[in-house]
């Protein structure tokens, strides 16, 4: 039964992310991209990551979309038509294979006993009780054992921000050229 | 091969999904179309982490105090729901240059936009030089 | 009596979930073959009220204890507030983007109908 | 969106609802699935909302640029500070056992603050960008510079409006270059 879900979900992703690519209209694009993440949030749930699932039905289906459909009202809404070119579907498919050979090589999903659930992860599951005292691993993992790992992504998230404000709402270098311009003849450029 | 089809499944979805975004960035010149490709590349590592997390029969990591609950790995969760978030403020980074391009050469299509500024260059350099002869 | 009770509650939960089930496949079909925007939105309406109000119902009636069982009507809430005015946001930035509705396309130019 | 009775009327009803949500994930984190980044981006969402529906002034009224950035700051703040506090209590950085006398109440008012400078963090970060991206246009008035987004916006144009602002910019950064020249030359 597990096993059917999966796979429903992951034909239903992969049709929405070829649907996505080969539109043409950008905005067709993004809301494909929406629910691309809505679905890829519903199959965290089945794959058991909750946590995982929320913040990308919250992130990617929700402020990405905003983020994205804010940049579209100010580039042109269409792409340039261009044929299947040779050589990058090429290369993609040539990567694609000799990763499919890695597959080959990946221990079985679901096993109990591969190498990623050998080490800290196990210590993580019993132990968070006893030393931290919160139910959900999760949170424990990520603000008290991982409280590094954490530090490190809000400092990229603050530093993505002043990023962000520095392009788009920072003054530019324009702005010095055409001053001295509407100082002298600035009822013409006002109107 | 249908067995091996059947164990890694998620596994070969994953490599799919990696394709299409890698093809999408690599070969549409559009820059948001580029980085909608880019966030599909991005989903399918974040499948394939959260795939190797998983234990068949497993729950979520949510302490239930019954002793014979079987968890899922938490540590994949953890890296993957920071990297969504700095997924998306780095997206938005993009999206801003993305802007800022558009205001500055007119066009948001890569092979235009290398037209674009090699007219740019070549006018910055006649310029150059008509100061220098002046 | 209280079995038979259950025994009811279940069987309506099930059926419930069935046809909510039903109901989202029919919303997305409609999604995918209706013409323009305003007859879509009957799609996306389907599956908002037919799909997830009959699917949250036999959820309801499932639920095991008292606070999921408030988790999923407050779930219900929420698309009752929000899946009514997303629809009428909707139509009105298409009635004022200037889409005109098919049907009033088609009467206008009656002598094409059999084109169409 | 301002002028319909409708939107106006749900969203002010949703609004504390989408706040309050917020709140539980951040502050339910520990028990079940939430925490401070879905959290902040819930509360975000809810001032996001409220600035589509009630226009951008007011939007930026309710939650003003400078207090957005102040927010940014102090939520990493607040987790560093953390981390530094334990440090002068006697532990690593972010130990937080040592924050109280009992390790398991340590452990649970250090993971609270922490994942409350995230959250802070996050929702001012995600309301900062969508200011950021939704005042572009105005902005760029403001700089008096020509925006991108003055033609090709009005829907019914739209099939055109891949060639035309393409043009149109092109002059304009032309226009800015002759404008460079002048200044140039003026000198």
């Amino acid at each position: 039964m597990e096993f059917w879900i999966n796979a429903a979900l992951a034909i239903i992703l992969t049709v929405i992310g070829i649907m996505a690519v080969s539109q043409h209209r950008l905005f067709a694009v993004i809301i494909l991209s929406g629910a691309y993440s809505l679905v890829a949030a519903t199959w965290f749930v089945v794959l058991d990551a909750v946590d995982v699932a929320f913040t990308e039905a919250a992130v990617g289906a929700g402020v990405s979309t905003v983020l994205a459909l804010g940049t579209l009202s100010m580039v042109p809404g269409k792409e340039k038509k261009r044929p299947v070119e040779a050589l990058p579907l090429s290369l993609a498919i040539a990567t694609g294979m000799l990763l499919l050979l890695a597959v080959a090589d990946m221990p079985q999903f679901g096993s109990p006993d591969t190498p990623v659930q050998q080490h800290v992860g196990p210590h993580y599951i019993t132990q968070s009780e006893k030393e931290i005292g919160v139910p959900n691993i999760v949170t424990s993992v990520l603000s008290s054992y991982r409280g590094f790992d954490t530090f490190g992504e809000t400092a990229v998230i603050f530093t993505a921000a002043i990023a962000v404000f520095l392009i788009l709402t920072g003054w530019t270098r324009k702005k010095i050229i055409t001053k001295p311009k509407s100082k002298t003849k600035s009822p013409e450029l006002d109107v | 091969m249908s067995s091996f089809i059947l164990t890694q499944w998620n596994f070969i979805i994953v490599v799919g999904l990696m394709m299409i975004g890698f093809y999408t960035v690599v070969a549409r010149g559009n820059l948001l179309k580029k980085m909608i490709g880019l966030a599909i590349f991005q989903t399918s590592v974040f499948i394939f982490y959260i795939s190797a997390g998983k234990i068949s029969g497993g729950t979520a990591p949510i302490l239930t105090g019954n002793p014979d609950t079987v968890y899922s790995n938490p540590l994949p969760h953890v890296l993957i729901l920071t990297a969504i978030v700095v997924g998306v403020a780095t997206t938005a980074v993009g999206y801003a240059l993305i802007i800022r391009i558009y205001e500055s050469f007119g066009t948001i299509e890569e092979d235009e936009l290398t037209e674009a500024m090699n007219a740019d260059a070549l006018t910055e350099h006649e310029d150059h030089i008509s100061e220098t002869n002046r | 009596m209280s079995e038979l009770f259950d025994f009811l509650v279940t069987a309506i939960a099930i059926i419930s979930l069935c046809l909510g089930s039903l109901g989202v496949v029919l919303g997305a079909l409609g999604l995918i073959r209706l013409g323009d925007v305003y007859q879509r939105m009957h799609g996306a309406g389907i599956v908002d009220t037919g799909g997830a109000g009959l699917i949250l119902f036999g959820l309801l009636l499932l639920s095991p204890d008292w606070t999921v069982a408030v988790r999923v009507a407050l779930i219900g809430m929420l698309i009752v507030f929000t899946s009514p005015t997303a629809t009428h946001a909707i139509a009105r930035a298409a009635t004022l983007a200037g889409i005109e509705p098919i049907l009033a396309r088609r009467s206008r130019k009656k002598p094409q109908k059999d084109d169409a | 969106m301002q002028d319909d009775p409708v939107i106006r009327v749900v969203t002010k009803v949703l609004t504390p609802a989408i706040m309050l949500f917020a709140l539980y994930v951040q502050f339910h984190g520990d028990y079940g699935p939430g925490g401070g980044f879905q959290a902040g981006v819930i509360f975000a969402s809810a001032f996001i909302l409220n600035a589509i529906v009630f226009g951008m002034n007011r939007g930026r009224h309710v939650w003003p640029a400078k207090f957005n950035l102040q927010c940014i700051a102090l939520g990493v703040i607040l987790y560093g500070g953390t981390g530094i506090a334990s440090l002068f209590m006697g532990g690593n950085f972010l130990d937080y056992n040592v924050l109280s006398n009992d390790p398991i109440a340590g452990q649970h008012l250090g993971i609270l603050l922490i994942e409350f400078g995230v959250g802070l963090t996050v929702a001012s970060v995600m309301v900062g960008l969508f200011f950021a991206f939704a005042n572009r246009t105005q902005h760029l008035r403001l700089l008096d510079l020509p925006s991108s987004s003055d033609d090709g916006t009005s829907s019914k144009d739209k099939p055109k409006a891949n060639a035309k602002p393409k043009a149109k910019a092109k002059t304009n950064t032309k226009t800015n270059g002759a404008k460079a020249k002048q200044v140039s030359t003026a000198k």
